[in-house]
């Protein structure tokens, strides 16, 4: 198993699309062909935990060859981040193509093919291990994304595209900016992520250089978390896209942000990153929070799941710039959680708008009666995503608060706290969603004849619920391959501790409330520093 | 002895092939018929600058056998370098290009003459011949004879008010930034008693007089203008506008990188850099003004103007960072830019039909559903014009903003021309991603449907789709020449390039970076 | 003496001339004056040796070029021009930065003048015909064969764009 | 004896005067005369500088003084040229438009 | 090698018993469900009794016995496993819950024969059995809070079991979103748990404490935190001041629901989980003060709202409130054996006075008024006599279960530094309070005569069901709510042994129940007291010092000193007291006299408002909280925020630069003139610029 598997992973996908292209328009048989393809490309990623070495750290299974120059690398690697995280890409894709099979009749060729050159991109952004590769995947992943939207999506569709295209646009030309600046200043004079953390690391440069830079990057990524004030282009997107679209959208796309945080922000920038962390915090917070609040008023499921999504991803840039072992562990779980239960929620959503075309909620109500499948799919996804123990989404939430609550980055409890505020928030939209669609009396005669999900809807929502539940229940499972990547990702866990405790008082005082009683306080701190380094 | 040896013609080959091939077109033309169709004159014209792509090759080849081939030869006129080489492949490969897509769109506009291709060959002459000249003069007869063809190819479709009017603006202007260079070339003899760019430099040195300054500025503007960069940017859309789409094609490549050799040639002649923040200015206004000067355009051939104003600002990135990297990536730009904007007015001149009507933005809603692949063609190009990773236009940005960024002149003020840059890039994706939404996402506005593309076009966007992607994916071999291109251009780059760092009054020139 | 009255009283002409080209309302009366200007520049050229050129800018210019022009001016009758008020730029931003430039040009060339010292009539047979042809037909080869590409060009687009349409 | 200056500002006057006369002649014919005649301001300085190489002259021999004469034969030429397009060009426009006013020559714009 | 006694079989029975019927149910006949999930919830009691027997001390298994099945969570240095830990404390616990939830299961068996959803009940009820189990066997928080949430879901879904009844579905959401306020706060506090202790485990944290680095804290530290962070966690679930409010709407639950979830056990987890943390609260004196105080205000306040009510399930929810009160009281003054005495003699009578009012409702064909009722004493006898000893029992009549358990706790308040008299008094009058209108309870349903449909007062019948009962399998036609008997049996009728045989059990139960905690001043030997001694020793000895040897002296009266025994014995008097002067009351009002409870409400009409309306608190919630939230949302943040300003500036952005474009275009005026202008200034300026370059150079 050598890097050749991720280079067929990547870009089998897109060969399925040059396939596609060069089929007749026979619906039909290009519906199966594309759910062939990303099956088997499911199929092919799961060598990757297959032959993925647990006891190691660092990147595997990977591939480096000169592409242009000598400067310019095709660099493919996985660690236990990344390899999740394309799983969790190969396993939604099939689904999607699962969900489309009915509501896309018109153009299904092109939208294959764009949902296969789609995968091909996200792959290749968790995969890039050349900072160049990596940003001509990430800007490979905007124009399907916003075809899909534009072409299949509803009334608004096309301001939503555009908005999603120009936001990400402007966001990530400053990342280029960043990217080419370093490779300039790169005296090993090539692009790959190892050279460019020790360039920054013992390149000397001044710390607003590295400020700025590390600034172009989190720009770039805050905008697809999306990060609070630069949200708005979510719901849009998201109420128009197909629910393909979506699933994707939320499922993968955002990931791709957090990933970004995670790995190039707080991997490559490890002081900037202690500097900026309250700040960001703060936005994160504000972001579960507000998200909460302003789902909780949304007429309408899909806007109402949108937000919910600036909410949990809030956990995650919580959880990643708590920097500690255990909140990142916890955000890159919660990365996969809301993949599965968000993806699940929107798959069900575009189920019921199969059927009544609509997703404002003044439609529904009292669709528990017609539909009792359905309705059991739903609630559990809910669940899921509220964070009920057992489920996927309890075991990130926990850990991402509570390795906050346990950081050394300012304010690290406050914002734990306020953080933790989220579980009522979600329980509170949830319900109230799932209530305004299942409970009550059927309102809407046509709707007391709604027919249950199909055998096929059943198939592509069964992997998700399977998921979220195995994902509950037995963590370790990715955890042991999980930390590690954390652990090499930032190192600095442990060593920011130790010097933010210097510069940060408020914080000393919290310790000092615990030190002389319980010595137990301090033996944690250096266990988790100790377990930074091993 | 006979001064004049073979060398001397090899250096000149491709020209004497265009003109030759020119001439047969010439004659050719009044044997036919008046009324029949001059497809085959186009053939032979084709045949003219495939022929002319040969004799490069025949250069190369010849280059490769005697070192002294790079040496100047003609009395010092022209300098067949592989900077000049470069060009000699690019602009007939342009050429051809334009006449693949001419072919179809004469018989569209019923036009039935064969001077047009003569033109085109006798026009590509010039472009060549500038990018090789290395004496004022000749530069001057060189630039005038891509001009004045140009001009008369501008103003071709005669039934057309508009063609007439951009003929008429493209010429009196065109004559007006001519004279300015003209000017600039007796100020530059009066400083130097010279026109050789060879011997200009040297007698300069690194501290010309006021005179040989005054000239350098005179001719900046006179190149300008050619390159449509900011201020002298003005007549582009119009004359774009009203001139024949192949034609627009053409002179907005062709020239344009001609133009940009000459300024290469020009500026790094000088070891002086006191043209640096003019060039700075001038990029940035050219992006700003192309970009949202486009913004609100509803005519294609309008918006690709403004679009070509701002590629233009682009390229003077790479001037502005003056050192060698910047010197290729400018090189490497010209290429890219030609294969995206070639293919681009390719479409545009097909899909416009007879008496090219449909040309707005709106025309193009639902092409994605009529045909499929003209729409996908034609973003492959716009996508290419926004820099989209894996086309050709992103690595050409790329190139020239890392130029820009690791210029050891400016650091500061340059680091602030790629932020202007990239957010204008990102300004810019607003309105080519526009013509996408409109093809893709908006059902069609015109019943008929656009004529299936001849094969003639066919191959011309092929070709240039090709070369999009090929250069956006496997640049080496391209950006090997460009860099050897580079080198050759200023046989001294180091002393240039040091230079470049020398006294300058710009402003901002403080180091927040200590690069180690 | 002789020279420095000779080049006021021709280049005061040439001015005049050249003024009067901007008031003339006559495109005709413009032409004459160009001829004029041209005719005293031949003059001048004369002052400064260059014997051939003298004669090329009486031959050509003041002879082919302005027949050309007056002849189109005939053709098209174009009467005297009306003052339009099409572009307020021209007026309020182009001649000041006409101004600028030639104030700048000029006073250039007012400080520069001592270093550029002066001239005068050479006694040399400089800017003789052979010499000049040794010069056009050897190191300006070239260039010389290119202009009747240049020329050809010239030629065509004359007729393409002048035909009658069929 | 002149001062080179004297011939290079009578060159420059003139130039401006064509530059002024672009800007504010309303017949295109007209507009084209300027230029012409800021060709032949070029031109005088060709000839001057000429002249002044001819009679300062330098160690460098590669400096041919003369050659600025052959630049003006050049010049020449090549407004032959141009004024052969250009008169074309305005006919065909005469022919479209059955106007010389530049003012009116406006279809395009914005 | 202690024995395995696969303690994890326990909780999972019952899950696969909720699998089973959750995903096969639709298909089965009702009589294999009840089949399934009784057979699953038996098993799990027989376990749960096997392992207990085998456990019982003594019998060579070192309690606590903790078994761990694997890891559920880890990450860095911290880890949670999927750990059973079984001590006195959780064998009296999981014995309640498998014993009564068995009792319940068969008596629903009965109660919900006609009701549609009847898998999904059973399904729902077995599932909240594994969440309970899980619950009070777990090893460590995080699993304890598995529990936790989960017997939340549980709650709501069976609250919200007639989920076309709007009422249903808000009650459901309530209880689970004010849970989660609670549950907010158990997270905090397990935050701070692990970030001290860097653990969750409970040997791992009781074993620091009682390692004994810890002396009580004089003034608010961090175990004071932590306690307050559980300690509002347990109001949440045992509905407490503040956070009751959500208890009363459960009742839109089926009745059997509300017995073993609202009742018996669920809403005792937070007294479970108080004394489970019993180390850390013995740390945390102002903690134990808070709780006290809660306690007490729940008790009373509870019981003066049951006073006014007239639906007979919302007077037995009001008075769970307040015995939950009671409980929290005990733990409050660090009786936590008390506290879990009590928990378990209230598990009995209360469910049982559950299932009797169900079969009272189940008699009377839905009505759950009491104002319609009256007379039943002959019609349904069975029903009377089990009510009325539940009756008895809840009022503290010896020798009554609740007697003991109350007066432990009343005697304990007394002595205990958190307590003091005034606390013990408010008990006291708590306690006849709880007697009055338990009994105005039992008078007005058994007594006078049945005016059934007469009085038409009294929240109106819910025209919801008309439509539900043609509904779908799924929906319920409820005939528990329903006021017309349209369908099966017609007048007021005893119900069918199978529901009858738990009440008679119970009943039983509520009798002796109280016996194995008779005082030492009564010659009894208070055996659940020593039983659950080593439990609650287990916190610090020195910890204690400052505590428990206060209660020490109190619970274990024994070991005291003649002359307090007197004392006792008049603690013990005057609770009785109160308790028999409740009944007079009730007798005098709602049996002697039944006019006369109108001229006093009339009379103080102010007062019986506001009790009537429960204090107003849910419409001052919602005016406070939900109101004011809702709007901001909408206005502030949706509207406002998100699109008004970030919109706003996103599209402005995008307008102004449109706009910027059109400017520059008008240089674009299309006059060659212009043009030209344009051209010659450009070059002016570069010459100038340029020139004066040169120059300054």
């Amino acid at each position: 198993m050598n890097g050749s598997i991720l280079m067929l992973v990547t870009f089998l996908p897109a060969v399925g699309a040059l396939a596609l292209m060069l089929m007749p328009r026979n619906d039909r048989a290009l519906r199966w062909a594309a759910l062939i393809i990303s099956i088997a490309t499911f199929g092919l990623s799961l060598f990757l935990p297959m032959y993925y070495d647990y006891g190691a750290s660092g990147f595997q299974f990977e591939a480096n060859r000169n592409w242009i120059g000598q400067t310019i690398h095709y660099h493919m690697g996985a660690d236990g981040i990344s390899m999740w995280l394309v799983l969790l890409t190969t396993l939604l894709v099939p689904v999607s193509v699962l969900v489309s099979w009915k509501s896309i009749h018109d153009r299904v060729k092109e939208f294959f093919v764009l949902l296969l050159l789609l995968e091909m991109a996200m792959l290749g952004v968790f995969l890039a291990l050349d900072m160049f590769l990596f940003y001509v995947f990430w800007e490979a992943t905007l124009i399907p994304m916003a075809l899909l939207i534009g072409m299949y999506g509803h009334e608004r569709r096309i301001y939503a595209a555009v908005k999603f295209f120009l936001y990400t646009m402007v966001a990530s030309v400053f990342m280029l900016a960043a990217i080419i600046w370093l490779y300039v200043h790169n005296p090993q004079h090539n692009f790959e992520y190892a050279a460019f953390r020790d360039v920054i690391a013992h390149g000397g440069f001044s710390s607003t250089a590295l400020q700025w830079l590390f600034l172009g990057f989190f720009i770039a990524f805050a905008v697809k978390v999306p990060l609070f004030p630069l949200h708005t282009w979510l719901p849009d997107a998201h109420v128009e896209a197909p629910t393909a679209g979506s699933v994707l959208l939320a499922g993968v796309l955002l990931k791709m942000g957090t990933y970004g945080l995670l790995r190039f922000n707080v991997g490559m920038f490890p002081d900037q990153a202690a500097y900026n962390s309250s700040w960001i915090n703060t936005l994160a917070v504000i972001g579960i929070i507000y998200g909460a609040l302003v789902a909780l008023v949304q007429p309408n499921l899909k806007k109402l799941i949108a937000y919910s999504s600036v909410s949990h991803l809030g956990f995650v840039v919580l959880g990643i710039f708590s920097l500690t072992t255990i909140g990142t562990d916890g955000a890159v779980y919660q990365m996969l959680n809301h993949g599965i239960s968000t993806g699940a929620l929107f798959m069900l959503a575009g189920m019921l708008y199969e059927r009544k075309h609509t997703y404002e909620f003044k439609e529904f109500g009292g669709l528990a009666t017609p539909m009792p499948v359905y309705a059991t799919f739903f609630l559990l996804a809910v669940l899921s995503s509220v964070g009920l123990p057992l489920l996927n989404g309890f075991v990130g939430e926990f850990l991402v608060l509570s390795g906050t609550f346990q950081s050394t980055v300012p304010h690290g409890m406050l914002f734990a706290i306020l953080g933790s505020s989220g579980v009522i928030w979600g329980a509170c939209y949830l319900l109230w969603m799932y209530q305004k669609v299942f409970y009550g009396q059927i309102h809407h005669s046509e709707n007391k004849t709604l027919a249950d999900i199909d055998g096929r809807e059943r198939i592509s929502l069964v992997p998700l619920v399977v998921m979220a539940v195995i994902m509950g229940v037995a963590s370790p499972y990715w955890m042991k391959s999980i930390e590690p990547a954390v652990v090499s990702t930032m190192p600095q866990a442990a060593g920011i501790k130790a010097q933010s405790q210097k510069d940060h008082n408020q914080d000393k005082l919290n310790q000092k409330t615990v030190a002389p009683a319980l010595p137990a306080a301090v033996v944690v701190q250096n266990a988790t520093a100790t377990g930074g380094q091993k | 002895m006979n001064p004049i040896q073979t060398i001397d013609y090899i250096r000149i080959l491709p020209e004497l092939v265009l003109t030759v091939f020119g001439i047969i077109v010439m004659m050719a033309d009044p044997l036919l018929k008046p009324g029949a169709s001059r497809k085959g004159l186009g053939l032979i014209a084709l045949g003219g600058t495939i022929a002319a792509i040969a004799a490069t090759f025949c250069q190369i080849a010849w280059s490769a056998r005697d070192a002294s081939f790079a040496s100047p030869g003609w009395f010092g006129m022209v300098r067949v370098d592989s900077f000049a080489i470069f060009f000699h492949m690019l602009i007939p490969a342009i050429s051809g290009v334009c006449i693949l897509a001419s072919l179809e769109y004469l018989d569209a506009q019923n036009i039935r003459s064969g001077e047009y291709y003569a033109l085109i060959l006798f026009g590509t002459v010039g472009m060549v011949l500038m990018s090789s000249a290395v004496e004022l003069v000749l530069i001057f007869i060189a630039l005038e004879i891509s001009s004045i063809s140009t001009y008369i190819l501008a103003g071709y479709r005669r039934r057309n008010a508009g063609s007439a009017e951009s003929a008429i603006k493209y010429f009196l202007l065109g004559s007006f930034a001519t004279a300015f260079f003209l000017y600039g070339v007796a100020l530059m003899f009066g400083a130097t008693g010279s026109t050789s760019i060879l011997k200009i430099g040297p007698a300069l040195g690194s501290n010309p007089g006021l005179l040989a300054i005054a000239a350098t500025a005179l001719m900046i503007v006179g190149l300008g203008f050619k390159v449509a960069a900011a201020p002298f940017h003005i007549w582009t859309p119009d004359v774009y506008e009203g001139a024949p789409a192949p034609i627009v094609a053409l002179m907005s490549t062709g020239p344009k990188a001609a133009a940009f050799a000459v300024l290469l040639r020009v500026l790094f002649a000088t070891t002086s850099s006191d043209w640096l923040p003019l060039i700075w200015i001038c990029a940035a206004l050219s992006m700003t003004l192309g970009n949202f000067g486009a913004l609100m355009q509803n005519n294609v051939k309008r918006m690709l103007a403004y679009s070509s104003i701002a590629h233009a600002g682009y390229l003077l990135v790479a001037f502005a960072a003056s050192n060698e990297i910047g010197r290729s990536a400018a090189i490497f730009y010209t290429a890219s830019y030609a294969a995206m904007n070639v293919g681009a007015f390719a479409v545009v001149s097909h899909f416009g039909a007879g008496g090219e009507r449909y040309v707005s933005v709106d025309d193009y809603s639902g092409l994605g559903r009529r045909s499929p692949l003209l729409a996908f063609t034609l973003t492959i190009f716009m996508l290419s014009l926004i820099g989209i990773p894996a086309t050709a236009g992103f690595l050409a940005k790329y190139y020239v903003f890392n130029a820009a960024l690791s210029a050891n002149a400016h650091p500061t003020a340059l680091v602030w021309l790629t932020i202007i840059g990239l957010v204008n890039s990102a300004v810019a994706s607003y309105y080519y991603l526009r013509l996408i939404v409109v093809m893709y996402m908006r059902e069609p506005v015109i019943a008929e449907a656009p004529a299936p593309a001849s094969g003639a076009m066919r191959l011309a966007l092929v070709l240039a789709a090709i070369a999009t992607i090929y250069l956006g994916v496997m640049p080496g071999r391209v950006l090997t020449y460009s860099e050897a291109g580079a080198r050759d251009l200023v046989p001294t780059a180091t002393a240039a390039g040091s230079s470049t760092s020398g006294s300058s009054t710009f402003p901002g020139t403080v180091e927040t970076t200590p690069a180690k | 003496m002789v020279h420095q009255v000779l080049f006021i009283v021709f280049g005061l002409i040439c001015v005049a001339g050249a003024i009067n080209l901007l008031v003339q309302r006559h495109p005709i009366s413009s032409a004459l004056s160009l001829v004029v200007v041209m005719a005293s520049l031949a003059l001048i050229y004369l002052l400064l040796g260059a014997e051939f050129v003298a004669a090329i800018q009486v031959i050509v210019y003041a002879g082919a070029i302005m027949v050309l022009f007056v002849f189109v001016i005939m053709l098209l009758n174009a009467g005297a021009e009306e003052r339009t008020r099409g572009s307020r730029i021209a007026l309020f931003v182009g001649v000041p930065g006409v101004v600028v430039l030639a104030g700048t040009v000029g006073w250039m060339l007012v400080s520069g003048s001592g270093r550029l010292g002066t001239v005068s009539i050479s006694s040399s047979n400089f800017g003789e015909t052979h010499n000049i042809a040794h010069l056009l037909f050897r190191d300006f080869l070239l260039p010389f064969e290119i202009t009747s590409v240049l020329i050809l060009i010239a030629i065509m687009g004359a007729v393409v764009l002048g035909k009658r349409e069929n | 004896m002149v001062p080179l200056s004297w011939y290079l500002i009578l060159s420059g006057i003139l130039f401006s005067l064509g530059v002024l006369g672009f800007l504010l002649k309303r017949n295109i014919i007209t507009i084209f005369m300027s230029i012409e005649l800021m060709l032949n301001a070029v031109n005088l300085s060709f000839v001057a500088f000429a002249n002044y190489w001819n009679t300062h002259p330098v160690a460098d021999k590669s400096i041919v003084p003369l050659s600025g004469q052959v630049f003006v034969f050049f010049v020449m030429v090549v407004a032959a040229a141009e004024a052969a397009v250009g008169l074309a060009i305005i006919i065909s426009v005469f022919r479209t438009r059955e106007t010389l006013n530049v003012d009116r020559v406006n279809l395009l714009k914005l | 090698m202690t024995k395995n006694l696969h303690l994890w079989v326990i909780p999972v029975l019952p899950l696969i018993g909720a699998a089973i019927n959750g995903l096969l149910g639709r298909r089965f006949k009702n009589a294999m469900v009840s089949a399934v999930a009784l057979l699953f919830t038996a098993a799990s009691f027989a376990w749960a009794a096997w392992a207990v027997w085998s456990a019982w001390p003594g019998s060579g298994i070192a309690l606590p016995h903790i078994e761990t099945l694997a890891t559920w969570i880890t990450a860095g240095t911290f880890s949670a496993p999927f750990g059973f830990y079984l001590d006195q404390l959780s064998m009296i616990m999981v014995l309640i819950v498998t014993g009564v939830g068995f009792l319940i299961h068969i008596y629903s068996v009965g109660y919900m024969a006609h009701e549609g959803g009847y898998y999904r009940f059973f399904a729902y009820l077995n599932l909240f059995m594994f969440f309970m189990l899980t619950l009070v066997l777990a090893n460590n928080y995080l699993l304890m809070f598995v529990g936790w949430e989960g017997v939340g879901l549980a709650s709501y879904l069976l609250i919200g079991f007639f989920f076309l009844k709007d009422s249903a579905a808000n009650a459901g959401k309530k209880a689970f979103i004010v849970n989660r306020i609670g549950d907010f706060a158990f997270l905090i506090g397990m935050f701070l748990i692990i970030q001290h202790f860097g653990s969750l485990n409970y040997d791992a944290v009781f074993g620091k404490i009682a390692a004994g680095h810890f002396t009580p804290e004089a003034g608010w530290g961090l175990f004071t935190a932590i306690a307050l962070c559980l300690m509002f966690g347990a109001t949440g679930k045992s509905a407490q001041v503040p956070l009751y409010v959500w208890l009363p709407d459960a009742m839109e639950g089926p009745t059997p629901v509300s017995a073993l979830i609202h009742a018996a056990t669920m809403v005792t987890a937070g007294i479970y989980m108080i004394a489970r943390s019993h180390a850390i609260f013995n740390l945390a004196p102002h903690a134990l003060e808070i709780v006290a105080i809660i306690g007490c205000i729940t008790a009373i306040f509870a019981a003066t709202m049951g006073m006014a009510q007239t639906d007979i399930k919302r007077v037995l929810a009001y008075s769970t409130v307040s015995q939950l009160g009671y409980m929290f009281l005990a733990c409050g003054v660090a009786a936590y054996s008390a506290g879990i005495f009590h928990l378990m003699t209230h598990a009995f009578f209360k469910a049982l006075l559950f299932l009797g009012a169900g079969s009272v409702i189940h008699a009377v064909g839905g009505e759950q008024d009491m104002r319609r009722m009256g007379g039943l004493r002959k019609l349904i006898p069975v029903t009377f006599w089990v009510v009325t000893i539940a009756t008895i029992a809840i009022a503290g009549i010896p020798p009554f279960a609740g007697f003991f358990s109350k007066d432990e706790i009343l005697g304990a308040v007394f002595h205990s530094p958190y307590g003091g008299p005034v606390i013990w008094g408010i008990g006291v009058l708590t306690a006849g309070l709880t007697s009055f209108y338990m009994f105005r309870l039992w008078f007005m349903t058994f007594f006078g005569e049945l005016k059934l449909g007469s009085v038409d007062i009294g929240e109106e019948p819910h025209a919801a069901h008309a439509p539900a009962q043609a509904a779908h399998g799924m929906a319920s036609h409820s005939h528990g709510h329903a006021d017309d008997q349209s369908h099966g049996h017609g007048g007021v009728h005893e119900s069918p042994w199978v529901m009858l045989a738990p009440l008679v059990i119970l009943a039983v139960l509520s009798f002796v129940g109280g016996w194995v905690g008779v005082p030492q001043f009564m010659r009894g030997h208070n055996e659940i007291e020593q039983f659950l001694a080593p439990v609650m020793q287990s916190g610090p000895a020195v910890a204690g010092e400052a505590v428990s040897d206060k209660d020490a002296t109190t619970s274990h009266a024994g070991e005291t000193t003649p002359e307090n025994i007197g004392e006792e014995w008049l603690l013990a008097g005057t609770s009785v007291a109160a308790a028999l002067i409740g009944l007079f009351f009730a007798y005098l009002f709602y049996y002697k006299n039944p006019g006369l409870p109108e001229r006093i409400t009339t009379k103080m009409h102010g007062i019986y408002m506001m009790v009537l309306h429960k204090y107003y608190v849910d419409e001052g919630y919602g005016a406070i909280f939900v109101k004011p939230l809702l709007a901001l949302s909408t206005v502030v943040l949706w509207r406002g925020v998100d699109q008004g300003v970030i919109d706003g500036l996103v599209n402005g952005a995008g307008t102004a630069s449109q706009g910027v474009g059109n400017e520059l275009r008008q240089m674009q005026s299309g006059n060659i003139r212009s043009y030209a202008a344009w051209v010659a200034v450009g070059g002016a300026a570069i010459v100038a610029y340029m020139i004066w370059l040169g120059v300054t150079r």
